[in-house]
């Protein structure tokens, strides 16, 4: 499951994409819109996306996830539009049949994401608003 | 030749729209493109060309979707 | 919140446990009953705990995860009894600010809980049964 | 005095029970009373008295809790 949806995100859809009988471990990223962004208060948090490259990205990374790690589930939704403060901006789920490599392969997979997905995050304070970059971002 | 050119966050703001048709001649390449719509702009883009991440050197062809990404804010 | 319960985990509900405004990252760890080990096939697993001693330590593990990484907070519930395959055994709910430190925090719970927390699996296959003891189990 | 011991998994299949009243010497320590009760058992246990973990040589007093914990498998 590789999608982007307007509305909350259905986690146990999420988790329920990598169930399978030889995973011993399933982790489950959520990204939330936290209430501060350096000491400004942000509101809400707005999402927009290159669509159809967005959903190809997460596609190709659920692939590589799935290639490196033997035995690995991967799936992973973003939404899109107004996130509030406390709610899930991204879930990822990760299955395998041991825990050290859920943990390199969930960290691998959000760490991806913010460097390849294009989706652009618009950050609303009381006081005005700000497109926020990445860390991850590769300048080109 | 023709290509569609599409933009996303403060690229689309500063543009007004979120795409466009523009003429290019052919042999023209993507940094080169961004530097004719966005002169002076020091947003370090990265580019794509249907769909595909692609480096500023390359040169798309008539018909071609093209897309300029300002830093993901993904996640 | 930090329970043993005899049936299925209410997931949301370890999950809301952690939900606070700063919260950038939450991660939820499933520990699932896989259905094999070491190629032996698994019918399904059996839990017993030393019930008040484990909650006792589920808690005193989670005061350290939120001491030790700020703005973390914690939760964590163990299923006892029979576990079939696919199902959790164990759901630890984290939240911090930023992610780095969620991930930490998390594999931080799962690792000292297998080391601490006085509970015992009994694999059930389908030719007999074995205590399997964790690798993190310290010797005294 | 006495103690209250407490067994689970394979050292409860092997006493046959959960938990027995025991009536020992004062100063006996944890791996003493381990030995006795277990004797020739080579189960690598850690020790609890109320509740808290302790180590082999602690001596538990009149009424108190003791548990044996083999290997555990939580998780």
């Amino acid at each position: 499951m590789y999608a982007l949806v307007d509305g909350p995100i259905d986690v146990p859809a999420v988790r329920a994409a990598v169930a399978q009988d030889t995973a011993g471990a399933i982790l489950v990223f959520h990204g939330v819109t936290r209430d501060n962004f350096e000491g400004r208060e942000v509101v809400e948090l707005a999402y927009e996306a290159y669509g159809p490259m967005a959903v190809a990205e997460l596609e190709a990374i659920g692939r590589e996830v799935e290639a490196r790690w033997s035995g690995a589930r991967c799936a992973m939704v973003h939404r899109l539009g107004v996130v509030p403060v406390g709610e899930a901006s991204v879930v990822i789920a990760v299955s395998t049949p041991h825990r050290a490599a859920c943990y390199e392969a969930s960290r691998y997979a959000i760490d991806t994401l913010k460097a390849r997905v294009p989706i652009w995050k618009k950050e609303i304070y009381r006081d005005g608003s700000a497109w926020k970059a990445n860390a991850e971002t590769p300048s080109s | 030749m023709k290509v569609r050119v599409l933009y996303f966050a403060a690229l689309r703001e500063a543009r007004g729209c979120r795409e466009e048709e523009v003429e290019v001649p052919v042999g023209t390449t993507l940094g080169d493109l961004y530097a004719s719509l966005f002169p002076g702009d020091r947003v370090p883009v990265a580019y794509a060309v249907n769909q595909v991440y692609a480096a500023a050197s390359e040169a798309p062809s008539d018909g071609d979707e093209v897309c300029f990404l300002p830093p993901l804010g993904g996640g």
